[in-house]
């Protein structure tokens, strides 16, 4: 069995790439994967942590509701993309501006 | 080196690797191919930490829902844009810069830290059934947070049908 | 029916104007009539009241609770709907029952807006036979303030070019009084409990109570068994000069009084008749009601005050009206001159004194009335009342002249008029003040004296300018303007000189309503006002 | 005593005499007001029909009244607490003889009037004040209370008013009849501040029951001198008298009726009901008011010009002997004067009135215009009025004092009065005997400087005119008031006055008249010498002529500055109380605006500059937020990492 840390590393590591990619990427769907992202590294955590612990399911449970949220998230998510698209013809996020006016 | 240990290191590395890729990615399908990558891997991770039912849903849930719901949508824009998704960069640098210090904080931080070791743990843990606890405590302890899930569901369904249909505008 | 015959008297007029709401505006004739039906019901509930009235105390009594709070420890707040007529009001009540009478009569002149004019005038009616009647200080002051209101529209849309500037300047006077009142208002309110006696402590606006020192909370701000004192004086001679004040303004008494000639000059016709015949008459009223048997002592101690400014009324409203250019600004003056009598009859605190103020509030309203109306036939005919623009009238409207003439010697004080009755009482009780008690030096009478001489030089003055000499017009009049009295203003003038006349010569019916008042009046404030003093 | 008391002592036909005597002018008064102007000739007999009727009960009530217990009636008029005023009537000999004589010379000058104003366009109301007047002055007479007095009192200087001002369209007359009544009011102010001492003290007004009261002298010298006030002004005394001369402006009958025989002397006889009141300082003041009052008169009425203005002037003085006498204590000698003047000056003024009347038809008929009452412009009349000239020289023999005339007598009366106050009394009580010798001596100077200038002589501006005598209605009142100024109706005997008046009009005292009367014949007789040798002379003083200015002095010294205190006033209100309150107004409205403008720059500035910290913060923050997301993110994750780089460490 691996190391704890070891998932712990790589959940760092795939949160600090979703970061990167909310950060950097100039497309709403693509923030939308970058959050997802982070997201699954949080889950890995959760599961990770779990593992060390047999006898409880707390991880795993956490873990469950978190995807069922990001279910949601992710559908809302894309509908607004998508009315947003429509309403301004563009998905970078920068464009969507009109609260700044 | 065991077998599962090696499988372990190959779903890391899979998802590392998908990950990186996913940064220098330009497409948006690419990217929600590679994210799927990333997600396969996670599931395969979540079976060797012992959490084979997360492992599932991850399955179904994000890389057979989400994943589709997301397909569609990057289909939808191209289409009424009328162009392909190439996706630009903003702050490049900075968010790189941001990126890889929060990764090197939280290296620094999981490094100070002491974690028993997994295999006094391992042993005990592969006697438990862990889809039905997983069931029983779904329905017994965790039953209030499981119905509001529901609840939100339902609502997050409504509200991006409401949000993604045509004449919405018109009728709100 | 006999126990409602003064709530009828206040709520006929209110009702009429209730009902005028709901008429068409357009329709002049129904409002006339209107108006017309609630004063001649009026006149009929009166010829009741006096055939129910003995002379006596109070009469007619009506007591029915109105509000009814209880505060906890600060006690109950206590105000009843209480009216009565006793010998003081009745006068003034019918008194203003008539003139509210000739007034409407008076107004088939107004022909602007004729429902609001109306429906202010009905409103005023009611709330002056409210005030008149009520017996209940919380009361009292609700009729008081009412009237403020209509008198005010009536002058500042009916009224004259400078209508604006008199009827603010009306306003804020007589808002400056009742801020006064209201005053004192409270702190007798604070002090004074219901005889009871028990708990819970019961805080009335019952005005006899008021007026019974035994009644006070020990302790309490303007208890008079234990007198506290704001610089000079008590707080209960400081009250009593507030209320000298807030009724001085109305009554109205120099140097408060500057309002009264513009509001006058300005006001139409029948509000002025309305306004010199019995808005003046409150504040005499309110005084001889309230201030002087609910301060007694303070009468004593400052009524020497008192009659001073009414002499000084007297003295200087005369030096004014003989100065004055116009002639309603002239009959004004008088009026103050007048009523400075009414403040020197009250002050002197003898049954003579008493009698003749309150005779001089009934036969001021009557001759005032007059004098307003006289002046009021001329202004409308020419809209133009200065009276170096008139000369030798005399020939040219003989009628007139004879009413102005009757006006001008009644208002002069010639024996026969009910002012001459009045003015004799008046001085007896001033100059008999200082010999059973009173607060009065006789030189007040003895100087008071000399208002007989002014009057009679401004009134023969303008009688000689206006009215004698070759018939003569100046400033864009012509004669075919002038023609001699009408018909209406006949049947609004030969009531008002018969009536003078008559109380002039047989004031007994009138005496003996008052009589019994005055005696109580005096002899109270006397002795309560004795035994108080420390 | 009760009603039911005096029916005994008083037959119920005097008492419908008494009545009829007192309402009869009240009705004409009222009757001359409504008849329509259509019969306005109608009043000119009415009038004088009913006085005629009123003097005929007051002759019963005189002849039954005579030397018989006062008659007394009293009601109550109004009554106060436990004080009652009453009304009543009190007829003793002194009022019902005045009764008799006020009556009796109103009815003659209604006849006279009936000529003197035929055509005038205001008759109705000229005879109804006239009526009117009576009816006040019969008032006065008979009243019992010096309250009812008071009433009258003033009545009767309100139908003065209206009587001087009847020819209301002369300035001059509306000017004289406002004098009068405001002159006549200073007088009343002061009666009135007696009324009220009197009530003070005596708590009553019956002048019976003041009579029977234990009084106080200091507080009676008070109220006497206050009542001495009232006649003062009435009585034309110094210094209210100026308003007699110019009241000569009214129509002469009126003058003779109001301004001669009855109005004026209301003061005198008041003086004599309420003589009892006055305590010996009073009259002290009395006599000496008399003495200066006939004194000014006297020599005012040498130089005067106008015909009727010598006659007021004559007024003046001989009621200034009437007051002189009262204030010697001899309240007899006073009234029996009153009563003999009131017939002699009635038949001058109507005289004069003749002579005015018989010159203005003249004049009218012949257009020629010039003043006729100025007596330079007169003369010679005595052929073309040879009836007035009668009539005038007979009267004013009277007034002059000629023996075998009333006025000789009263004069007499008077003058043995005098003389015995000044044997009894102080020192200076000589100095009032010889002012009135003196005034007496005067008196016939300007009389007959008078006749001569109208009747003898040349005639002047009336030389052409075509003058005829006036006709019978005015003659014969003439007539049978100069056959009044004969001593026979006073006195049997031409030289003593204590004759059938003298005796019973009050408690008489006989002062040994034989040596005074004598004496003052002669001095008469030498004054009458004086008088001839002097007739041509002109006695032209300006102050005299001006009534020793004190017109022009009451001008100057108190009407001017009262018009210019009211003036005062009047600025005082508009100026300092209107100002007063339109500077607490534009106060006002200043503290308005200056708590406005600190609302809007320190209040609101607090706010707005607030507001304005918070905006520009805001904004300083804002432009973090480009609303740029990933930016915010970007900060987000960086204040992140500074956050746990900071626990960690």
């Amino acid at each position: 069995m691996a190391p704890v840390h070891h998932f712990l590393y790589l959940g760092a590591f795939l949160f600090s790439t979703g970061l990167i990619v909310i950060i950097t990427k100039r497309n709403t769907i693509m923030v939308l994967l970058g959050l997802e992202l982070m997201l699954n590294a949080s889950n890995l955590n959760l599961v990770a942590f779990n593992s060390l612990h047999p006898g409880s399911l707390q991880g795993q449970m956490f873990a469950l509701f978190v995807i069922v949220v990001a279910v949601c998230e992710a559908a809302v998510g894309l509908a607004i993309v998508l009315r947003v698209y429509r309403q301004y013809r563009t998905s970078v996020p920068d464009h969507v501006n009109e609260l700044n006016q | 080196m065991n077998a599962p240990l090696i499988l372990f290191y190959f779903f890391e590395a899979a998802a590392a690797i998908a990950a990186v890729a996913l940064l220098f990615a330009r497409s948006v399908f690419y990217g929600a191919l590679l994210v799927i990558v990333i997600l396969l891997a996670l599931a395969g991770l979540y079976v060797l930490a012992f959490a084979e039912f997360v492992a599932v849903t991850q399955i179904l849930v994000y890389a057979g829902g989400i994943l589709v719901v997301i397909i569609f949508g990057i289909m939808l824009t191209s289409r009424l844009s009328g162009k392909p998704l190439v996706v630009e960069h903003t702050l490049p640098v900075s968010g790189g810069l941001v990126g890889l210090a929060f990764f090197g904080a939280l290296v620094y931080a999981i490094a100070l830290q002491t974690f028993p070791t997994s295999e006094s743990v391992a042993k005990t843990s592969t006697t438990f059934d862990a889809t039905q606890t997983v069931g029983i405590a779904l329905m017994s302890d965790y039953v209030l947070p499981f119905e509001t899930t529901g609840i939100l569901l339902l609502m997050a369904l409504i509200g991006a049908a409401v949000m993604a249909s045509d004449n919405a505008s018109k009728k709100i | 029916m006999q126990p409602y015959l003064i709530s009828l008297l206040i709520f006929i007029p209110l009702l009429a104007a209730f009902l005028g709401l709901f008429l068409p505006a357009t329709s002049t004739t129904s409002f006339r009539t209107l108006a017309l039906t609630a004063n001649v019901l009026q006149v009929i509930v009166l010829v009741v009241m006096l055939s129910h009235f003995h002379p006596g105390g109070l009469q007619l009594v009506e007591l029915k609770p109105w509000i009814t709070l209880n505060m906890g420890s600060w006690g109950v707040l206590k105000a009843s709907y209480f009216v009565g007529v006793d010998g003081l009001s009745l006068p003034l009540v019918a008194l203003a029952v008539f003139v509210l009478l000739v007034a409407t009569v008076s107004s088939w002149k107004i022909t602007e807006n004729v429902k609001g004019y109306f429906i202010l005038l009905l409103i005023l009616n009611g709330a002056i036979i409210g005030s008149f009647t009520a017996l209940d200080f919380l009361l009292f002051y609700l009729f008081f303030e009412f009237m403020l209101l209509p008198m005010f529209f009536l002058i500042a849309i009916w009224g004259g070019p400078r209508r604006e500037y008199a009827s603010i300047k009306f306003f804020l006077y007589t808002l400056l009084g009742s801020v006064l009142i209201l005053i004192v208002l409270i702190a007798l309110y604070v002090s004074v409990q219901e005889p009871s006696g028990s708990a819970p402590l019961v805080h009335s606006f019952n005005l006899l109570h008021m007026a019974d020192a035994s009644n006070f909370i020990p302790h309490a701000l303007l208890d008079p068994h234990h007198i506290s004192k704001l610089g000079p004086l008590s707080f209960r001679a400081w009250a009593f000069l507030l209320l000298v004040i807030g009724f001085g303004i109305k009554l109205p008494m120099v140097p408060l009084h500057t309002w009264l000639p513009d509001a006058h000059v300005e006001a139409p016709t029948p509000i002025s008749v309305i306004l010199a015949a019995l808005l003046l008459k409150i504040g005499g009223y309110g005084l001889a009601r309230i201030a002087f048997p609910i301060f007694p002592e303070a009468a004593i101690d400052l009524g020497w005050f008192v009659g001073l400014l009414g002499v000084i009324s007297i003295i200087y409203g005369g030096l004014n009206a003989m100065a004055s250019k116009d002639l309603k600004r002239l009959i004004a003056y008088s009026s103050v001159s007048h009523m400075g009598f009414v403040l020197l009859g009250l002050s002197s605190l003898t049954a003579e004194g008493t009698a003749g103020a309150v005779y001089q509030m009934f036969s001021h309203g009557l001759i005032s009335a007059m004098l307003f109306l006289l002046a009021g036939v001329l202004s409308d005919r020419t809209a133009n009342r200065t009276i170096a623009h008139y000369s030798g009238l005399a020939t040219k409207m003989p009628t007139y002249t004879a009413f102005v003439l009757i006006a001008f010697f009644a208002s002069l004080g010639l024996p026969g008029f009910s002012g001459f009755i009045a003015e004799v009482m008046i001085f007896l009780g001033a100059f008999k003040s200082s010999s059973v008690g009173g607060p009065l030096h006789e030189s007040l009478a003895i100087i008071a004296t000399s208002g007989l001489v002014i009057g009679a030089a401004y009134y023969l003055w303008t009688m000689q300018r206006m009215f004698f000499g070759v018939f003569n017009l100046k400033g864009q009049m012509s004669p075919e303007q002038l023609p001699d009295l009408n018909r209406r203003e006949y049947i609004m003038l030969v009531p008002l000189a018969v009536a003078v006349l008559v109380f002039g010569i047989f004031p007994q019916p009138v005496l003996s309503i008052i009589d019994p008042y005055a005696q109580h009046f005096a002899e109270f404030v006397l002795r309560s006002g004795k035994s108080i003093t420390p | 005593m009760t009603p039911l008391d005096t029916l005994q002592a008083h037959s119920s036909f005097f008492v419908i005499c008494l009545g009829g005597a007192l309402a009869l002018p009240l009705l004409s008064f009222l009757l001359c007001f409504y008849v329509s102007e259509k019969y306005s000739w109608a009043t000119s007999v009415l009038a004088p029909f009913l006085m005629m009727a009123s003097t005929v009960c007051a002759a019963v009530v005189l002849y039954q009244a005579w030397n018989h217990p006062a008659f007394t009636w009293q009601r109550v008029w109004f009554s106060i607490a436990d004080h009652t005023f009453t009304a009543g009537i009190h007829v003793n000999n002194a009022s019902a003889l005045m009764l008799f004589v006020v009556t009796g010379v109103s009815f003659l000058v209604h006849v006279y009037s009936i000529g003197y104003m035929a055509g005038d366009t205001a008759l109705r109301r000229y005879f109804a004040m006239l009526g009117f007047f009576t009816f006040s002055m019969l008032g006065i007479v008979v009243s019992d209370n010096l309250l009812l007095i008071f009433v009258f009192w003033e009545l009767v200087g309100f139908s003065s008013y209206m009587l001087i001002g009847h020819w209301n369209e002369s300035p001059a007359a509306a000017e004289a009849s406002k004098r009068a009544f405001i002159i006549n009011r200073v007088g009343d102010a002061g009666f009135l501040i007696g009324l009220m001492l009197v009530w003070t003290h005596g708590h009553t007004f019956n002048i019976e029951a003041l009579r029977a009261l234990p009084l106080d002298p200091a507080w009676m010298t008070a109220a006497s001198l206050c009542i001495f006030c009232g006649v003062v002004g009435k009585s034309a005394q110094f210094p209210l008298f100026t308003w007699l001369p110019d009241a000569m402006e009214g129509p002469t009958p009126v003058s003779a009726l109001i301004h001669a025989a009855t109005m004026v002397t209301a003061g005198v006889f008041l003086l004599g009901r309420a003589h009892f009141l006055f305590t010996p300082a009073a009259l002290n003041v009395v006599a000496i008011t008399g003495a200066i009052t006939a004194l000014l008169g006297a020599f005012a009425a040498l130089s005067q010009h106008d015909i009727k203005k010598v006659l007021a002037y004559s007024t003046m003085s001989q009621l200034g002997l009437m007051v002189a006498a009262m204030g010697a204590g001899a309240p007899e000698a006073a009234l029996l004067h009153l009563f003999t003047h009131a017939f002699f000056k009635a038949c001058l003024f109507l005289s004069a009135g003749s002579i005015i009347h018989a010159l203005h038809q003249a004049q009218h008929q012949s257009h020629v215009n010039f003043d006729v009452q100025d007596i330079r412009l007169l003369g010679g009349l005595r052929k073309k009025l040879p009836f007035t000239f009668i009539m005038f020289v007979v009267s004013g023999s009277a007034l002059a004092g000629l023996p075998l005339f009333s006025g000789f007598l009263s004069k007499d009366a008077i003058l043995a009065a005098l003389v015995h106050w000044s044997n009894t009394g102080d020192a200076w009580h000589w100095v009032v005997l010889l002012v009135v010798a003196l005034v007496s001596f005067v008196t016939v100077l300007y009389t007959f400087r008078l006749v001569w200038t109208i009747f003898n002589g040349e005639e002047k501006s009336t030389a052409s005119l075509v003058v005829s005598e006036p006709p019978v209605v005015m003659r014969a009142p003439m007539a049978v008031l100069a056959l009044a100024s004969v001593w026979i109706w006073f006195s049997w005997n031409p030289f003593s006055f204590s004759g059938w008046i003298y005796n019973h009009i009050g408690a008489a005292k006989d002062f040994h008249g034989g040596f005074v009367s004598m004496a003052s014949a002669a001095w008469v007789l030498l004054a009458l010498a004086v008088a001839y040798a002097s007739r041509g002379r002109k006695l032209d003083s300006r102050l005299l002529a001006q009534g020793f200015y004190v017109d022009l002095f009451s001008r100057k010294a108190i009407e001017q500055p009262t018009l210019q205190l009211a003036d005062l006033t009047h600025r005082a209100d508009k100026k300092w109380i209107d100002g007063f309150l339109h500077a607490t107004a534009y106060a006002q409205v200043i503290v308005a605006n200056l708590t406005g403008w600190f609302d809007r720059a320190i209040v609101d500035g607090f706010v707005d500059g607030a507001a304005g910290l918070a905006k520009s913060i805001g904004s300083f923050t804002r432009s973090f937020q480009g609303g740029k997301i990933q930016l915010y993110i970007f900060w987000a994750a960086f204040a992140i990492i500074i956050f746990i780089i900071w626990t960690l460490l």
